[in-house]
């Protein structure tokens, strides 16, 4: 039989899909529709100190294979959020506390309220392309990416994942610095940075103008970040982007990925994305000769050093 | 981009807008309407296919800039969105609590013209604010009205007037689009009779494609699963008429 | 009347499009079609010091919305190449000779040979994701881009575009590196950085694993960096990255840039596209009142400083 | 990716593989085959629709690979790719060269079945080096043999053979795929007895698809615009037997 249960740093999943932060998850009873629905975990939206309203309409702009958003971090702030997580936790699947903040002090303080909702590891959004001051400015530089992760790691005692941004020359250091920075695994990737004009409005649509590119159009370049930083560090791999179906799942998978993250994908094919690409894994699984998810980490690497 | 074929004022707080664009729509569905470099924000379809049209109610910012668009402008479109009202029997019920009655105008049409009985219950601020009147008498509805200060019909609420022509008639199913409080009355009294409704409801809108949560309502995404909603939805929604979220994503009461 | 021309550091193109370098431009004669196809100038295949095989099939993989590519720089090197520069003359519109090296003195050699062959103006291919040493690694240095454009400058008359790469955290400090070296113009983006996984052949499919990613995916990665390229450095901007119709080129030329190349966009259009995009802009151009493609120019920011 | 169904010597140099899935190609089409973790290479498609197969000669390090797959086995087929040889009338004649016959064999068949009159010449090295004659045979086809070394038909080339038929006959059309001496010599038949020639030709190809110029001859692109193509092209090519590009993208001679 067939086995698709997978171990991330202690968390136990029953399946290697995750949903992915910023999508379905403002409220803790999303999130436990997404679970039912099959996702092995899931991921809050990144939660940050105070309330915050996010960028002005408009937020999404749908593309032929993609999609273009700037939401700008809207969330409750990390108290608020607290009864949204004890909902979500109801779902009986992990739960991964995403977070936001401009320095190390700040993302320090919410990995240790965050820990005290109950959620079972914290991942670090160092890569928000379209919020000014957090994410992105942060996420591009090994020393900060380092300093970063061990004050998080320091104000909690849960398992931290570090999601990399791939608006850089080299995810691979970045993956580095946050194993240097004790990131018990990295999270690849986060959107690209970009923009849609409208020629008959002479202007980019996005209300905040530049926003982060999701979906299809993106997973060769996570599928590279993937088998990039699989060579580089120790510490476990989490592939997102541009999932919708068992193949590109596997795809991440071979690249080095231990599990997957699904954002975009629950657009185009709803929240039974989850399901559809567990059963399709399934399937390759058993047509190929494969009995447990492990056996196909990384297999696309000449040789594991 | 849509272009403005015509700009029409319905009542002193309500605009129609109709597109030189076809735009091939379910009545309740809606679209994202972009006034650039304003907001964008979710309107119905109050006219669909040749013609398309949207007609809203000026409340803030992004529906003001709206109003001062002119014949020739154009303004961003996209859906549309959503899932639509559903023609169930023969002899149907529509209640229209104030710009409610854009999603609800096509419907009444719809409905008529597939040969269906349909009364119409309009309700209105006041008597200017009545929307759609003309429109749904030419349809073939039978036309009730209630306005909030009696200046025309039963002065009080859709509800009211609603609930009297339930006890005096029996209607297949029942349509209703408006202020929430007002589809919490209904959903009560169509429970009383034991007859189906189908309700549209309204909350913040951030992507209209199901993805961002903003419009979430235990569990259920109104820009994806609704903005139609049964009553079996509509029952175990223990959010309605209570609390939605707002911009931060704080649930805050309605 | 429209009035398609544009002026680009003294080259007159009869119309914003050029053929974007390493598509249909290994042979003089294909470069001579394009530019009889319509095209308002062409941009040869890069070229180096010595001939070249590129890497090993495969060398594409069709996606849905685009291409991946590790074509690996093929060509016969700069002296049996000059005669293919000659045939391509013939077509009557500029044309640009890309180059690629190693460092800044093989770089300066091949500007200085590519002004001789004829060309109307030379493109450094500071960018190529796939080609070890070649590229990205000079590329994404800001030192090194000033310095690569100061040696190309002083080694020949003509102007010389830099062509930058996206894969980076900030693709606007590279164009101000370029700008500092005294390039003439700024030509953006090159390919993402991306891979394609077979599951069932349990390997990368190109033979060189990692290439490029060029197409509809990428455009609002491309249009994202000409927008902040455009309020970063004084001189022209060329877009290029994932256009196949006017309103792709319209994004381009609203977020500053003064024409455009279309590479990937012949592969879903033939050459046709050249001269489809030019009838869709001019179209555009009658219907919203514009009489010159300058107007337009960078129209969607809020003002030019 | 295809899994190999059925794994065929057909002589000693060329071998056909048959695949479980389906894919439908004109004659003359070809896939790109890829041989995982080795090569990736163009082939016509031999035979089309379900039971899609390649028949290929091994030559190099690419072929020897694909020679050495294993029924079972899995390889990458992308396309089909390019134009084919279209139908021209009712008496047509086929001339192949060595594994040129793989994109004619199909094509024997679909002329046959239009109820064409279709005169085969089939030249090879060697008599056990002969591809398709029976398959050409059972498809209605009149077969003419030459061989380089006279172990069968005619001693000599099969421009030889087809200048012989040409003085007998009239057709309509000529076909041929092969050695590019061969198809300058059947152009120079076919300009002469003022008949139109549809030929098959070859270039390196990496990409496939018509953007990497690497199988360019005269500005054509023999991926898109051939691999067939007809005489006006064909004589407008001053390349056609002289030149082709190498890997780095020099002309070399043929
Ligand atoms: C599916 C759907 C369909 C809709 N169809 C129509 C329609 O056909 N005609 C119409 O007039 N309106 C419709 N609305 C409501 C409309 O979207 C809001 O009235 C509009 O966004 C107000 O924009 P504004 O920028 O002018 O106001 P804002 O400045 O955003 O707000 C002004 C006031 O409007 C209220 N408001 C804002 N958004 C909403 C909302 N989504 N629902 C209710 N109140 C809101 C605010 O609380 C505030 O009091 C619809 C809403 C949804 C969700
Ligand atoms: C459109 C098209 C259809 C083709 N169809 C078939 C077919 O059905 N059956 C078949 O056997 N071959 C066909 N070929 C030729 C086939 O692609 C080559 O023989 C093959 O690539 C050789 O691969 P290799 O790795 O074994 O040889 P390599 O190691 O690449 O080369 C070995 C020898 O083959 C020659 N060669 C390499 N590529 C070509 C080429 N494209 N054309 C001619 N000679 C070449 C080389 O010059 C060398 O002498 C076709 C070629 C094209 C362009
Ligand atoms: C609407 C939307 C909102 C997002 N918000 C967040 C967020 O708050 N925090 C975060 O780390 N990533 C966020 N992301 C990025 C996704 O988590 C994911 O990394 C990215 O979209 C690529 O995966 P996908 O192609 O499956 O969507 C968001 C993506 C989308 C589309
Ligand atoms: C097959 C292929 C080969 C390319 N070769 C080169 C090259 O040699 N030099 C270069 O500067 N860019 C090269 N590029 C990049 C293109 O010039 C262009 O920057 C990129 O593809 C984005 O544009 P597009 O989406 O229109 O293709 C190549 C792109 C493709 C698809
Ligand atoms: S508006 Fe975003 S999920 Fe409904
Ligand atoms: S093989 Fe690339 S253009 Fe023909």
């Amino acid at each position: 039989m067939t086995h698709l249960g997978v171990e991330i740093c202690g968390l136990k999943l029953k399946n290697p899909t995750m949903l992915a932060s910023g999508v379905l998850d403002e409220t803790g009873r999303s999130m436990l529709e997404v679970a039912c629905a099959g996702a092995g975990a899931v991921v809050t939206k990144s939660v940050g100190a105070q309330p915050r309203h996010g960028h002005p309409s408009p937020c999404i702009v749908e593309l032929q294979d993609g999609l273009l958003n700037a939401m700008g971090l809207p969330n409750p702030g990390i108290d608020i959020y607290a009864a949204e997580i004890l909902e979500a936790k109801m779902g009986g699947v992990p739960v991964i506390g995403s977070i936001f903040g401009g320095d190390e002090r700040e993302i320090a303080d919410l990995a240790s309220k965050m820990q005290v909702t109950g959620v079972d590891a914290v991942e670090l959004n160092l890569s928000c392309p379209h919020a000014k001051g957090y994410g992105a400015e942060i996420g591009s530089t090994p020393e900060l990416v380092e300093s970063v992760c061990k004050h998080a790691k320091r104000a909690c005692s849960i398992p931290v994942f570090a999601k990399l941004t791939p608006n850089t020359s080299s995810i691979s250091s970045l993956a580095q610095a946050a194993e240097r920075g004790g990131a018990d695994a990295i999270v690849a990737i986060n959107t690209l940075k970009g923009m849609a004009i409208s020629p008959v409005a002479k202007m980019p649509i996005l209300g905040n103008k530049v926003g982060g590119l999701s979906g299809p159009a993106i997973r060769p370049v996570g599928v590279r970040s993937v088998y990039e930083i699989f060579e580089a560090v120790k510490i476990p791999v989490i592939g997102v982007g541009g999932i919708s179906c068992g193949y590109d799942a596997l795809e991440y998978i071979m690249a080095g990925a231990v599990a997957v993250q699904i954002g975009t994908g629950v657009w185009s094919e709803g929240v039974g994305v989850f399901g559809k690409v567990c059963r399709e894994i399934m399937q390759f699984m058993d047509e190929n000769g494969y009995s447990d998810i492990s056996e196909m980490v990384g297999v696309a690497h000449p040789a594991r050093p | 981009m849509f272009t403005i074929a015509e700009h029409t004022q319905e009542t002193p707080s309500i605009k129609t807008i109709r597109f030189k664009e076809t735009l091939s729509a379910t009545p309740a569905q809606f679209v994202m309407v972009w006034v650039p470099g304003v907001d964008e924000f979710p309107m119905s379809a109050s006219y669909t296919g040749h013609g398309f049209g949207i007609t809203y109610q000026i409340l803030g910012d992004g529906t003001r800039a709206l109003a001062s668009k002119e014949v020739g402008d154009r303004i961003g479109i996209r859906g549309p969105y959503g899932n639509g009202f559903v023609l169930h029997g023969s002899r149907v019920l529509v209640v229209a609590g104030g710009a409610g009655m854009a999603a609800l105008g096509p419907f009444i049409e719809e409905a008529a013209a597939k040969g269906a009985a349909v009364d119409v219950v309009i309700g209105a601020r006041t008597a200017e604010e009545i929307l759609f009147e003309k429109r749904s008498m030419l349809a073939g509805g039978r036309i009730h009205i209630s306005t909030d200060d009696g200046t025309k019909g039963l002065k009080g609420f859709a509800t009211e007037l609603a609930s009297s022509l339930l006890d005096k008639e029996r209607y297949d199913c029942m349509y209703a689009c408006g202020p929430e409080r007002m589809i919490v009355g209904l959903l009560k009294l169509a429970t009383e009779k034991g007859i189906p409704i189908q309700a549209s409801l309204e909350r913040l809108m951030k992507c209209g494609i199901g993805i961002c949560d903003s419009c979430a309502l235990d569990g259920k995404h109104v820009c994806k699963d609704g903005p139609v909603f049964s009553e079996t939805d509509l029952r175990a929604m223990a959010e309605l008429g209570k609390t939605k979220l707002d911009h931060a994503g704080r649930k805050v009461p309605i």
